[in-house]
């Protein structure tokens, strides 16, 4: 079994709601000095698959389909051990 | 002592001599699963034992009355094969631990009770308490309660269409979480949760079993809740609405269908519960093979299998030849299935486990032998102390700052903070939504309504149990009343601090008396409730916080229901029903300007309540504006008017300490024309106009300043 | 020939829309999710709700339902397609219409009647409503904020149809409930067939329910759906 | 100033109604294998301090006081370059 940690992340430029009510509410309760708050998202998945680089490619494929919305999002991958 | 030296049955929460009554009804010493089953099923949660003896006094005997207390919900008839199911239900203390996943999980529990009675949810209301919001931990809370609230009951799609909230220093650390459901079903759809029929099959749906809440009901809602006691804590429940969602549509089509003899929600206790009710209620026995159950995670014992609390989950009871389609209705719906027990001759509950008996017992004990404690009570001793602290008013009031005041306060300033997060509009029934008095709905196709009101007051039944419990059912009768509905059937939420403390019995007792008998009074049965008890932390009992939700019903529905933005330059304000008579106990005034909370509430007189009510909801078909005079008295009242309509009123005269007077049976009646054609005390006092909110000699304040208080209230507090 | 709702699973909207779509003389049918066939339909309406329960991303899920395959075929001719709030956040998913809804700037889920102005009467949905008209109607969602890559919108051939205003009209910050990008409340694509909107016209059906103005986009729908028979 | 990732998980145990419909979702995409998925959310800050250790001490007391949920969550606190 393959284990992979998909990073998922708003497109730079786009508006991240997350994020920005984050860095209210850190100023809010005094916290100083917070310069930019940003939200992502991970994606763990355990696969069985023939090889690594099967499962790889299949964990692609998952998030060139479903796992990111290409539109706003984009994403990396990563293989744990 | 040690953990390995406490036996097994106190860790689980049991006294010695319940652990005798289990050895003498099984004539042996209890298996470990037995034993789980009994902790659980006998806790004060689930068994009721230190109020069922008390629970009796609520009289449910009217005619309409199709299923009282006893079964998951109440169920009345509305006429031409239409019914209602309704049922209200506490998650205090998980929502403490996790508000927002403890008041999701709350809104999941209590939409199950609805639609096992074959019923479709068609509504939720919210009911909450919590600490001064001057504390960051109870901001956290309430705003964590809300988003649980809305993101369980919006995803779930029933719409949450009212409630209640109140702030006190006694809730800060046991909020109080009571969500009230309705539903509505067809004469012919009503399912009941007996089995019968040896041979028949018992099929488990839904979420899969995972360790969620085990021993959540025996040991969090039962006993005090030490902060940091985290042995106590029982892995939180997460809720699923998309499951739940699935899983009523899944019901509701078995139930069109014909395909079930019985079905049972699994609540506290989980399967164990689940098999012996339905078993027990039936007289029949039933075979449970645990290795059956969908399992979440690996390495169950079937004593967690029996006890887990996992969300979402329902037990069926199928004829065998029905069992293929009920199969193929939950695989369409996409949810799993599994057939866990037959149903037996009985008496016996037996549970096995890789071919061994795990669990033996006969399965109506579980309930039916629960204990019952008659608990001591006394009176309590601050009554005669708080009595003694009348509280003060000045015969001449500025009323501007007064209101200013009250307004600013965030149990009185706009609540709609928390009623624009809950979708309130979901299946066009909503004809009157949050933010009046009580919501109306309205029954496509058909020319009823349905108006339904929660309402509580702890302060006022923490002064006075009886009378207080007696007010909160007159003011909810009200709250229907003016939308044009009768009070047609109440539950109840009795929240309650430790009954092992004699004087919280007494105020239980006390409460159940005014309720009881205010229900009497105005012909209303009480078809269901629920108990939440041991609301203390480090000691303190909350305040008795009995709460009700009041359903009522009109048919037909007012073309035009009364509405608080129906105001109108010119019209008319009158006040009908009883005089105000100095009613300060609990009022907002003593609470806000005085900070202080003394007085006896005075007492209701039950042929007034009868009158005013029943005028109330006459008038409701005729004008356009009626609004119960509840906290902060008069002006409150008349200033959410003038907010709501966009205009302001000029009062004639009235002593200054009748604008906050709060006392209960008074309705305020705006309409054209200068006469009131009613059989109640009535008197008009002003008009609505202009841009300013006049109080005569009192003072005035401008309609624009006094609404931007009331709409920040609760906003500022919670930014 | 009916108007097709299509029903996922967690789709709670589908009997409301029902009601509307009745009310304006159209014939509805629910088609669920896993039907591959829309051969019987002359429109199509993704009603609101939590398809899939919103998990993921809100309709990530149900845009890869087998029905998906349909709408797509359709909303390529003129037949109208209509998503409402659940169903305008599927249509932008699955490509059909441009951009993305995101979490409302409070992050808090907004119920309550909102205003918007009718910015084009170039499409299904709007039609027979004309341009600077002000409607009340209702919004009720967790993910209301419309983004896009490109100013004013992704796909550079859909077009603005309804936007965020005050009671008068004005488009100011305080009348934009969740922040979408332009106070965009709904959009059509370049051929105004394919329509998709935030805020729930079908619970603004009714004066009973608080405000009728929903009726006229229902109507102009009805009269898109003729204007293709014909 | 200071770059911290947060890495936020739900606790084992617990139920993860989003990765269970996750899972669900890909194998009727089609895919074969996945034995198992789950969500968690990172959440990157810029923070101004006076050195590393301050840095790291406040964005400690973030997560502890708003940025995770104890209750059901855990955190790791990453500090990048
Ligand atoms: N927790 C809540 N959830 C939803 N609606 C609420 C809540 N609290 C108050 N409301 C709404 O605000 C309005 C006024 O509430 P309240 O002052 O308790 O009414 P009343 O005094 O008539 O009993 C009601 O319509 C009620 O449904
Ligand atoms: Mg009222």
């Amino acid at each position: 079994m393959y284990t992979f940690v998909i990073q998922v992340d708003r497109k730079p430029g786009l508006s991240d709601p997350e994020g920005a009510t984050t860095a209210r509410a850190l100023h809010d309760l005094g916290f100083t000095g917070v310069e930019h708050v940003s939200f992502g998202r991970t994606i763990t998945i355990d696969i069985d698959a023939e090889n690594s680089h099967d499962a790889l490619a299949t964990v692609e494929s998952m998030c060139a389909k479903l796992l990111a919305n290409p539109v706003i999002e984009h994403y990396t991958i990563d293989a744990t051990s | 002592m040690t953990v390995q030296e406490t036996p097994a049955h106190i860790q689980l929460g049991m006294t010695d001599a319940e652990y005798t009554d289990v050895t003498d009804l099984l004539g042996r010493e209890p298996r470990p699963a037995e034993l789980a089953m009994y902790s659980v099923m006998w806790s004060e949660h689930c068994s009721y034992k230190s109020s069922r003896i008390h629970l009796g006094r609520f009289n449910s005997n009217q005619p309409w009355v199709v299923v009282g207390p006893g079964e998951n919900a109440g169920v009345v008839d509305l006429g031409d094969g239409w019914l209602a199911a309704l049922r209200i239900e506490s998650h205090n203390h998980p929502s403490f631990v996790e508000p927002h996943q403890g008041a999701a999980t709350g809104v999941g529990g209590i939409l199950r009770d609805i639609f096992t009675m074959g019923a479709r949810p068609i509504g939720v209301w919210d009911a909450i308490r919590f600490g001064p919001l001057e504390e960051t931990r109870n901001r956290y809370l309430l705003e964590g309660v809300v988003s649980g609230i809305a993101g369980y009951g919006n995803a779930v799609g029933v719409p949450t269409l009212g409630g209640e909230v109140e702030f006190a220093d006694r809730f800060s650390k046991n909020p109080l979480v009571n969500v009230m459901a309705l539903g509505i079903l067809r004469q012919d759809q009503l399912v009941l949760s007996a089995a019968s029929g040896e041979g028949n099959l018992a099929i488990l749906l839904g979420n899969a079993t995972g360790k969620d809440g085990i021993g959540g009901a025996s040991i969090l809602a039962s006993a005090s809740f030490e902060e940091g006691d985290e042995e106590k804590r029982p892995s939180v429940q997460v809720g699923d609405p998309f499951e739940e969602k699935k899983l009523i549509e899944a019901c509701l089509e078995l139930y069109d269908k014909g395909l079930v003899v019985a079905i049972q929600d699994l609540g506290a206790a989980g399967i164990s519960c689940a098999t012996s009710e339905t078993a027990g209620n039936g007289g029949m026995g039933m075979d449970v093979d645990i290795d059956a159950v969908h399992l979440r995670e690996p390495g169950m014992t079937p004593g967690e299998i029996l006890m887990s609390e996992s969300q979402e989950r329902m037990l069926a009871i199928v004829q065998p030849d029905n069992v293929d389609e009920v199969l193929s209705i939950a695989s369409r719906w996409e949810i799993d299935a599994s057939t866990i027990g037959n149903v037996t001759a009985g008496p016996a509950l037996r549970v096995y486990s890789q071919g061994t008996l795990v669990a033996e017992v006969p399965a109506a004990s579980l309930a039916d032998d629960a204990p019952k404690y008659d608990r001591p009570s006394l009176r309590p001793g601050y009554l005669d102390e708080v009595w003694g602290q009348e509280p003060q008013i000045p015969e001449d009031l500025d009323a501007a700052h007064v209101l200013g005041r009250l307004l600013d306060d965030p149990a009185i300033g706009d609540r709609s903070w928390i009623s624009s997060q809950y979708d309130h509009m979901l299946f066009l029934n909503t004809v009157v939504e949050p933010g009046h008095d009580g919501s109306l709905l309205r029954i496509k196709g058909t020319a009823k309504g349905m108006a339904v009101s929660t309402d509580g007051d702890s302060l006022r039944t923490y002064l006075d149990p009886r009378r207080g419990a007696a007010r909160i059912v007159f003011e909810s009768a009200l709250n229907v009343a003016v939308t044009g509905a009768r009070p047609y059937a109440l539950v109840d939420n009795l929240n309650f601090g430790n009954p092992e403390n004699p004087e919280v019995m007494w105020q239980l007792i006390e409460a159940i008396e005014g309720m009881a008998w205010a229900c009497e009074e105005i012909d209303v049965p009480v078809v269901g409730g629920n108990v939440s008890l041991y609301n203390q932390t480090d000691g303190t009992d909350i305040y008795p916080a009995p709460v009700v939700g009041m359903l009522g019903f009109c048919d037909p529905m007012p073309d035009q229901p009364p509405r608080l933005d129906r105001a109108e330059d010119g019209m008319s304000i009158w006040v009908i029903g009883q005089e105000p008579n100095g009613d300060f106990a609990a009022s907002a005034y003593d609470r806000i300007i005085n900070a202080s909370l003394g007085g006896r509430p005075l007492d209701v007189d039950g042929d007034m309540a009868r009158r005013v009510i029943a005028a109330t909801a006459t008038l409701a078909y005729e004008m356009p504006v009626l609004h119960d005079i509840s906290s902060g008295g008069l002006a409150v009242a008349l200033a959410e008017i003038a907010f709501k309509s966009g205009v302001g009123f000029t009062l004639d005269e009235l002593p200054h300490r009748d604008l906050f007077d709060e006392t209960p049976l008074r309705v305020i009646a705006v309409g054209p024309g200068h006469s009131l054609d009613t059989l109640v005390p009535h008197r008009r006092i002003g008009t609505f106009t202009g841009d300013v909110l006049d109080f005569s000699t009192a003072g005035s304040i401008s309609l624009d300043d006094a609404r931007t208080i009331w709409s920040n209230a609760l906003p500022n507090r919670m930014h | 020939m009916t108007t097709a709702v299509i029903v996922f699973p967690g789709t709670n909207c589908e009997q409301d829309t029902e009601y509307a779509l009745n009310m304006v003389g159209l014939d509805a049918e629910l088609v669920w999710h896993r039907d591959t066939d829309l051969s019987g339909a002359d429109s199509v309406v993704l009603p609101g709700g939590f398809a899939h329960g919103d998990y993921l991303r809100t309709g990530a899920i149900a845009r890869f339902s087998p029905i998906m395959k349909e709408v797509e075929r359709l909303a390529a001719t003129d037949v109208p397609v209509l998503g409402i709030c659940n169903g305008f956040q599927v249509l932008c998913e699955a490509g059909i219409l441009g951009g993305a809804l995101v979490a409302n700037q409070d992050l808090k889920f907004i119920c309550k009647p909102v205003t918007v102005r009718v910015a084009s009467t170039d499409s299904v949905l709007t039609a027979a409503a004309t341009v600077g008209q002000v409607l009340r109607i209702p919004l009720n969602s967790y993910e209301g904020n419309y983004i896009t890559q490109d100013s004013p919108l992704q796909n550079g051939d859909d077009h603005v149809i309804l936007r965020y205003c005050d009671t008068d009209g004005s488009l100011t910050a305080a009348a934009n409930p969740n922040g979408s990008a332009h106070a965009i409340a709904g959009i059509a694509n370049s051929r105004g067939n394919v329509a998709g909107l935030m805020p729930h016209p079908e619970r603004a059906i009714e004066s009973i329910l608080g405000s009728a103005d929903g009726r006229v986009l229902f109507e102009s729908f009805a009269a898109s759906v003729s204007a293709v028979k014909a």
